[in-house]
């Protein structure tokens, strides 16, 4: 089978990109509506063409899954070393597609109707093409430098929808932050990209995860593995770096801080891009190098990615508990389902049912797109409407937004676990594989996994019970434009469940069958339920128990409401240390020491000019006796020192 | 036909008619043309090039278009012209930036025949500069190119022009008495193995010179041509010169002029003395990634957009040094992408910025604000230089970085290690530099009433940009012809080492 | 050849002249008198010519002859300077060397 | 010995003709028509330059106290080159202002008589007529310097130059005096030089006397006070023919008559030549007046001349005559821009030159290309002839002296860009205003524009010049 038109998939946004970007100006609005969700469309068909060819027609030979690859040379570094471009299907670069599509049709769709009438209309929509082409050459890359150069990509579209609003000064920052500490990990998986290609000789994919080779101390891959870098092997090392790069784009504490703020962008985009697929990116990348993590040095690398991933779950669903603005709450709590989903890449193993680990990450990964998109464009639809994103302004609205109120309630479900929403399969399957191999990871998952059913419905019971507010106008429900993928994803975050996914993915790429582990199961509802009930009880109906346990707890309140001071003190380090005792003494000292070594050097010489001047005194007696003097020295020098 | 000299012989013919020129009009007319006919010519020579390359491989001969002839017999000095891959680049890169420079400057109110006289005077010896093969002719070049940037930045500069027009000349000129010793140093021990003395640089990267003679002047060139490349610490020259300079002079003066530097120190420097440069090269490696973070860090703090792009040159021009002296293959191919690279982007940011100051009359960031909304086109394209230059892919920046990356990573040793490393980190420094600009410059309100009626950008403007924009997403885009025949052309380069 | 007299004491006595010249050139305060000392000098030179061509190389007469053009020049040196010192002496009414300061350094 | 041999002599005979041919025409010549007396002393002038040119046999005269070779030749028709462009461009203002003082023809005769004694000086074969030379040339150029009678500046420059060139020649005879007496003779061909103290001391006393003359330092301190006082045509003549001159015998000196001292004179012009170029370029920086910047200008030139000598062979001597050569051309230029300003407005200093480029372009052209050539700048000659000088002393591996000797060429350009910035950066109310050049001063700028621009260019005329100075080791 041909894969090669899969090219296509995320050609044709740039071309819709390059037509909107190029007349951003001059088209209007309906036009470049209806341009970008085409393009989007033919993009997404195409997509799930090739999903329905690869899983159900040609993808399996003799069980297991195939590896197409498709290339060009794109530049050549050395005789042996080169960027290649070009496409690999295999099936989690399928299962990308298809949630990229699925998300990206969505929020095209939804946008039509919420930036309706915005004056850079067509510019965000250039902008959601361009992303969604970066976001297939990421998924679709066939080595690790064009994942690299895609996943720049992605941060740049990721800048500019975040800064789209240029005119807010926080918008601005927040896009500026977002890039340069995405832009900060980036330097390491550079580093990490470059150390791979240079003592494994090759940056292709195909060629670095082969187990074969991996587990043969003599194969090109693998006979650097000695090579000592700070400590590590050479290659773990890389591993490690590679993961920061992931880190930063995946929001895994320390480098999450860009996250929440990213939320300044327009509501589908935090959907699309800090929710459903480029902060995923950093999951796909570890899974995209699973076997290379699994099998270096004994997997070392991968449990660093599996305590990274577990500690930012929790941190970042307690501090998930206290915020009131209703995207961040979405954003913490996106980043604590990422943590869900790097930790358990991290406790997998590799071949059969020991890469459960595996499956549920993609698992998860690939619900978590659908139920966290929903409850973005729901949140959108509530902003819409209440003209605010904080949690005070809003209550009751359950009245007035039936449709948003309940396809928000069933992707909190999902989201809580509960039965038989989509959420509670895939973390099931995490939950179960963390029991077989962590179980520190195992505890920690399981509190955030109650924490997360609190904090959501915290969320939910805030937003569409509780109290009425007053609004300045009655808030009434989003058009069809919005609502309609508003209920397709409720449909499909209710029943996405079922999809038996491991059939399909899996790190061996051999399909196996999972079953629901009853015990595990029944942990995650209960402590979910329990979660909910708090949330009811304290939410529901404006109670004061809220307050009575924030003074309670106050010291512990500050620092989670100030998200543990982490941005501060990366405002400390960038602020009063880079800038203040860095680069402005730096600048300081160009401009005095360096130049002004360089003016003294001009300087002195005029000055001497200026002192030797006497000399010329204009008697010509003194112009005799230098004469003469010069005589009897040249004469002294001459004869008496020189011979 | 000799189809090289005629990149010297049309831009003194267009000179020369140029002094003809009786206004403005008349003047960027002929300068226009002159301008086309070398962009044509530049061309024109990169498919002869293919097309010669193809029949004539580069182990037999790394030069094509070789022309001879002989000018002062008893020294041995020869005109002798010729190109591989890397001139050539340079060449389309000079042609491109000299005809955006006319482009910008179409609206010149002083003096306007002078302008372009002095402004095709200075591109005649850039050009003559890259195709020379012998030194004498070189150094020759070298300095007609540098001498006119003191009446353009002298008559046509603002703010301390006077002051900033003498400290480059007179740094660029204290260079060159380094050059110039070394280049004497080279003569005269280019007959080690018993040939004649010669400034044919072909014919001295045959013979061995001693190492102790290596070791001497590899230091005095390799500075002599660095000081152009705006090598730390000798880059003061460098903000004040195109702080002060008008557009067109700061677009070809960090656009190709410095790119003098880089070309020299590998053309002569390296070629020539590839002992010297082996031994002096951790020397000049901490120099020059000094210069690469040092830059950077500095143009952090500045306001005025102009610093920030000096500094800026100098981060991206110190990592041309850094890769040069990284002694590979992949790393000089990224260091000449990178001066081509970087040869674009910073032309076009002087553009901009020059066509931001004529109409706010201010350099100040911290004084603008919301640009995108009154000038979008203008601050369009200033984000996609910006996203350029802080390597992204998709233009021609990445493209160099992560040749030079790739390039200095071959090197196993700590020292090479930390250096690449510490080189690598500007990505990121670049990166908040830029955005800096971006988020107060463009984006962010309006802070001046008068500025929300800023003229739109003109014709002329426009197809400058364009002119500049093409070939750095085209390079960035697919780079493969282009890094392939550079590539090619390193081959007789890596053979001396 | 002046009996009892070596060359070294003809070749001292001029020496000293010469020198006398040049004190007289850096400390008179006359523009006359630094022209006076300068004749010194000649004098002394022209003295060693004749002295070495007399008692070194007797058979030629180089010496001698230079000596007779070193007179002859020095007369019309003398000439040259004495009118333009008068020259100056009608432009300023005075002959001294701190007259001739005026342009300097 | 036959009559026709004095022919050798062409050079030096058709000078004094037409020197004589002047006496003659101020008498006949009518109150009226003194003014053409000028015209007739250029076009006489020129003719002899014309004949000069002519090919002329080696040979030698008076048992070798005259002799003439290939070179000299050449370089005589080089000074009668650089004195016509002199004449040409001082044209103006001898009609103006000399003519009607009566004293046009005095000044020709001076100039003549001056370069006559120049002529002996390089064609000298012994002491004897190098003295006679040496103050033929010296003393009627004293009596130009000082000839603004009118002028306290002008006496001042005659008195400090003639007191001074007195105590130089004192000196430099008192060296004649020890050679004569360690070698035993005055003739060239006869003296056996050998390194002893005594020599020595001769050596570099008479050193001193010529190095007065091309101002080198220490010796140089008369010359800024003396050009800044003379009449700029003869500053010019000064800092232009007679000092080339000089350095011209100078080398002639040491690369045959005192060979022998070679490890000592190396040392010594390696020592001076610094010292001359950074006396000259520091001193320069800070001049407003233009003939005592120029002065300077040109005391650091001589010192790089002196590079030259470096290299005792076939190399250096053409090095240093193709630098002087070039020398002639660009100072003649900057000297003809400064007359050609000065006899319009009388404006000399610096800051009069502010804008000058907007009202009087072509002139401030040749002014530009002059101290570019004088800065040595490509494409201009005398980046060629100080490169080739640079080469001279780098042949025998005096790398560092070259550097320095870079260094303080870029010193230099800084003065020379002041000047620059004056006439092109600068814009004035008060520039000075368009005049219009006469032709004869027309023409002596042209020339000079033409030198400077071909002769780095055109390579044969410096293997021609290779080719000659060979004859240099055959004085």
């Amino acid at each position: 089978m041909d894969f090669t038109y899969t090219i296509l998939i995320p050609l044709i946004p740039l071309a819709v990109f390059l037509i909107l970007g190029l007349n951003a100006l001059k088209i209007k609005e309906n036009v470049a509506g209806i341009v970008g969700v085409l393009g989007l469309l033919a993009s997404t068909i195409l997509s799930f063409y090739t999903a329905f060819q690869y899983f159900f027609k040609v993808g399996k030979v003799d069980g297991v899954y195939q590896t197409f690859v498709e290339k060009t040379t794109w530049m050549n570094f050395t005789d042996t070393l080169a960027i290649d471009m070009g496409v690999l299907i295999d099936p989690i670069s399928v299962m990308m597609l298809v949630v990229v599509s699925t998300i990206s049709l969505m929020v095209h769709l939804y946008s039509r109707g919420y930036m309706h009438g915005d004056q850079g209309f067509t510019r965000f929509f250039a902008y959601l093409s361009l992303f969604s082409f970066s976001m297939y050459g990421l998924v679709l890359a066939t080595n690790l430098f064009q994942i690299y150069i895609f996943w720049e990509l992605v941060g740049v579209s990721s800048f500019l929808l975040i800064g789209y609003y240029y005119t807010k000064p926080s918008a601005i920052a927040a896009s500026k932050k977002a890039f340069i500490v995405t832009r900060f990990a980036d330097f390491g998986f550079l580093v990490g990209v470059i150390m791979i290609g240079f003592y494994t000789g090759t940056f292709d994919f195909v060629t670095l995860n082969d187990p074969i080779a991996l587990q043969d101390t003599a194969s090109p891959i693998m006979q650097n593995i000695g090579v000592t870098f700070m400590g590590f092997s050479v290659i773990t090392t890389a591993l490690v770096l590679i993961f920061v790069g992931g880190a930063g784009k995946s929001a895994m504490f320390p480098l999450h801080i860009w996250l929440p703020d990213a939320m300044e962008g327009p509501t589908p985009v935090s959907a699309l891009i800090h929710a459903a697929t480029m902060v995923v990116a950093g999951v796909y990348l570890v899974a995209r190098l699973f076997p290379m993590f699994h099998f270096i040095e004994g997997g070392i690398a991968l449990e660093v990615v599996a305590y990274v991933g577990g500690f930012s779950s929790l941190i970042a669903a307690v501090i998930a508990l206290t915020q009131y603005d209703i995207k961040r709450i979405l954003a913490f709590s996106t980043m604590s389902q990422i943590g869900y989903m790097m930790m358990a890449l991290g406790i997998s193993g590799y071949g059969g049912v020991e890469g459960l680990g595996f499956t549920a990450s993609m698992f998860h990964l690939f619900t978590h797109a659908m139920f966290k998109a929903l409850l973005f464009l729901g949140a959108g639809s509530v902003i819409h409407a209440v003209h605010s994103n904080v949690l005070q302004d809003m209550g009751g609205l359950r009245k007035y937004m039936p449709i948003t109120n309940i396809t928000f309630l069933i992707a909190a479900l999902a989201i809580a676990g509960v039965p038989p929403f989509a959420g509670f399969f895939s973390k099931d399957e995490i939950l179960a594989a963390a029991y077989e191999s962590n179980q520190l990871l195992f505890w920690v998952e399981w509190i955030v996994a109650g924490l997360t059913a609190f904090y959501m419905f915290r969320l939910y019971f805030g937003i569409f019970w509780g109290k009425e507010r007053v609004y300045k106008h009655a808030p009434h429900e989003s058009p069809l434009s919005m609502t309609l993928p508003l209920m397709f994803l409720a449909v499909v975050s209710a029943i996405a469940g079922l999809v038996p996914f491991s059939q399909f993915v899996s790190p061996d790429l051999v399909g196996y069958t999972t079953h629901i582990h009853m015990d595990i199961a029944a942990m995650s509802v209960g402590i979910g339920v329990l979660g909910i009930a708090i949330a009811w009880i304290m939410y529901k109906k404006e109670t004061t128990i809220a307050d009575k346990i924030t003074s309670a707890f106050g010291f512990f309140y500050k620092w989670t409401y100030n998200k543990f001071y982490i941005d501060e003190l990366y405002l400390f380090i960038t602020r009063q240390i880079i800038f203040k005792r860095i680069a402005q003494p730096f600048a300081w000292f160009d401009k005095n020491v360096v130049d002004g070594t360089m003016n003294l050097i001009g300087n002195t010489t005029v000055d001497i000019s200026k002192k030797i001047k006497g000399a010329q005194s204009g008697k010509v007696q003194d112009y005799a006796f230098a004469f003469i003097s010069g005589v009897v020295i040249v004469i002294m020098v001459f004869i008496y020192f020189m011979n | 036909m000799d189809i090289l000299s005629l990149f010297v012989i049309v831009p003194v013919l267009t000179v020369l008619i140029l002094v003809f020129a009786k206004d403005l009009k008349q003047a960027r007319t002929i300068a226009l043309i002159g301008g086309l006919v070398q962009l044509g010519m530049a061309v024109n020579l990169l498919f002869e090039y293919f097309k010669e390359r193809a029949l004539v491989p580069t182990s037999e001969s790394p030069m094509l278009f070789v022309k001879d002839y002989i000018w002062f017999e008893n020294f041995n000095i020869h005109y002798t012209i010729g190109v591989d891959g890397i001139s050539v680049a340079m060449l389309i890169l000079t042609s491109i930036v000299v005809l955006a420079g006319v482009f910008i400057s179409w609206k010149i109110k002083d003096l306007p025949k002078e302008f372009f006289v002095s402004l095709i005077v200075l591109a005649t010896g850039v050009y003559g500069f890259f195709i020379s093969i012998d030194l004498f002719t070189m150094f020759i070049f070298y300095e007609i190119a540098v001498i006119p940037m003191y009446l353009l930045i002298g008559i046509w500069g603002s703010g301390p022009r006077e002051y900033s027009a003498m400290k480059l000349t007179l740094m660029l000129m204290g260079a060159s008495a380094l050059l110039l010793v070394g280049i004497l140093g080279i003569y005269f021990n280019s007959n080690a193995d018993g040939g004649a003395l010669t400034f044919n640089i072909l014919e001295i990267a045959k013979v061995n010179i001693p190492f102790e003679a290596q070791k001497l002047f590899f230091p005095l060139t390799f500075i002599g041509f660095a000081v152009l490349g705006a090598l730390f610490p000798f880059h003061t020259w460098s903000p004040d010169g195109h702080a002060s300079a008008p557009t067109a002079v700061s677009m070809l003066h960090a656009g190709v002029l410095m790119k003098l530097g880089g070309y020299g120190i590998f053309r002569v420097a390296m070629y020539l003395l590839p002992l010297g440069a082996i031994d002096w090269s951790w020397f000049f490696i901490i120099l020059a990634v000094i210069g690469v973070v040092y830059g950077a860090l500095a143009a952090i703090r500045q306001n005025d957009l102009k610093y920030i792009n000096a500094y800026s040159s100098v981060s991206h021009l110190g990592m041309v040094l850094v890769a040069l002296l990284m002694l590979n293959k992949t790393a000089w191919n990224g260091a000449i992408l990178q001066s081509l690279s970087h040869g674009f982007m910073t032309a076009l940011f002087f553009a901009l910025i020059g066509m931001i100051y004529e109409r706010t009359h201010t350099r100040d960031i911290q004084k603008l604000g919301g640009l995108l909304k009154v000038l979008p086109f203008i601050s369009a394209v200033y984000i996609i230089g910006g996203m350029a230059s802080l390597g992204l892919p998709g233009f021609s920046g990445f493209v160099a970085e992560m040749n030079i990356f790739v390039g200095a990573f071959q090197h196993q040793d700590l020292f090479h290690r930390v250096a690449t490393i510490a080189t690598i980190s500007a990505i990121v420094v670049t990166a908040v530099y830029i955005l800096r600009v971006v988020g107060i410059m463009l984006m962010g309100p309006i802070k001046n009433e008068e500025f929300n009626d800023l003229p739109p950008s003109t014709w002329f403007e426009r197809y400058g940009l364009y002119l500049l924009l093409i070939p750095i997403i085209g390079m960035g885009m697919a780079p493969l012809w282009l890094s392939d025949m550079i590539l090619d052309s390193l081959t007789p380069f890596i053979a001396r080492f | 050849m002046i009996p009892g007299v070596t060359i070294y004491e003809i070749l001292t006595v001029t020496t000293l002249l010469f020198f006398i010249g040049v004190y007289g050139f850096v400390t008179r305060k006359n523009l006359i008198s630094i022209l006076l000392s300068v004749e010194l000098m000649l004098n002394a030179v022209a003295i060693n010519f004749v002295a070495i061509n007399k008692y070194l190389y007797p058979d030629m007469l180089e010496g001698v002859y230079f000596s007779v053009f070193i007179i002859a020049v020095a007369a019309a040196e003398t000439a040259l300077a004495i009118s333009i010192i008068i020259n100056l002496y009608r432009l300023v009414t005075s002959v001294d060397v701190n007259v001739t300061e005026t342009m300097k350094h | 010995m036959d009559f026709s041999s004095l022919l050798l002599m062409r050079h030096e005979f058709v000078l004094l003709a037409i020197l004589l041919l002047m006496i003659v025409a101020e008498i006949f010549v009518s109150e009226k028509n003194k003014k053409n007396l000028v015209n007739l002393g250029i076009v006489l002038f020129a003719i002899h330059t014309a004949i000069g040119l002519l090919p002329l046999t080696e040979g030698t005269l008076f048992g070798g106290m005259y002799k003439t070779t290939v070179l000299t030749h050449f370089f005589k028709s080089v000074l009668n080159i650089g004195v016509l462009i002199l004449l040409l461009q001082s044209g103006d203002w001898l009609r103006d202002k000399v003519a009607n003082q009566n004293k046009a023809t005095e000044f020709f005769m001076l100039i003549f008589s001056s370069l006559l004694g120049l002529f002996y000086m390089i064609s000298a074969g012994d002491f004897l007529m190098f003295y006679i030379g040496l103050e033929l040339s010296t003393l009627p150029i004293t009596a130009l310097v000082a000839y603004e009678s009118l002028k306290q500046k002008s006496s001042e420059a005659g008195i400090k130059l003639i007191l001074s060139a007195a105590l130089a020649s004192g000196t430099s005879l008192f060296g004649i005096t020890m050679m004569y007496a360690t070698s035993g003779s005055l003739y060239f061909d006869l003296m056996t030089i050998t390194a002893d103290n005594l020599t020595i001391l001769g050596f570099l006393m008479f050193f001193a006397g010529l190095a007065f003359k091309i101002s080198l330092a220490p010796f140089h301190f008369w010359t800024a006070d003396v050009y800044e006082g003379a009449p700029i045509s003869v500053a010019s003549y000064l800092s232009v023919i007679s000092k080339g001159a000089a350095a011209f015998v100078l080398m002639i000196l040491l690369f045959t008559l005192f060979r022998p001292l070679e490890s000592i004179w190396i040392n010594l012009m390696y020592v001076i030549a610094l010292l001359t170029m950074f006396i000259g370029n520091l001193f320069a920086i800070r001049q407003q007046n233009l003939k005592r910047f120029l002065a300077f200008s040109s005391i650091a030139q001589a010192g790089f001349i002196l590079l030259g000598l470096l290299s005792v062979d076939q190399l250096g001597a053409t090095t240093v005559i193709y630098f002087v050569m070039i020398y002639v051309f660009s100072n003649l230029g900057a000297f003809g821009v400064v007359q050609a300003i000065s006899n319009a407005t009388g404006k000399e200093e610096i800051g009069d030159y502010d804008g000058l480029y907007r009202t009087n372009p072509l002139l401030s052209l040749v002014m530009l290309l002059a101290l570019f050539s004088l800065a040595g700048i490509p494409p201009v000659a005398g980046f060629f002839g100080k490169f080739f000088l640079f080469m001279a002393a780098a042949s025998k591996g005096y790398y560092l002296l070259v550097f320095l000797a870079v260094v303080n060429v870029t010193i230099s350009l800084y003065y020379y860009l002041l000047v620059v910035r004056a006439m092109f950066l600068r814009k004035s109310d008060t520039a000075i205003p368009y005049f219009k050049s006469k032709p004869m001063m027309k023409l002596g700028l042209i020339i000079t524009v033409v030198g400077i621009l071909s002769i780095g260019l055109y390579a044969p005329l410096y293997d021609y010049l290779f080719e000659i100075s060979n004859s240099i080791f055959k004085l």
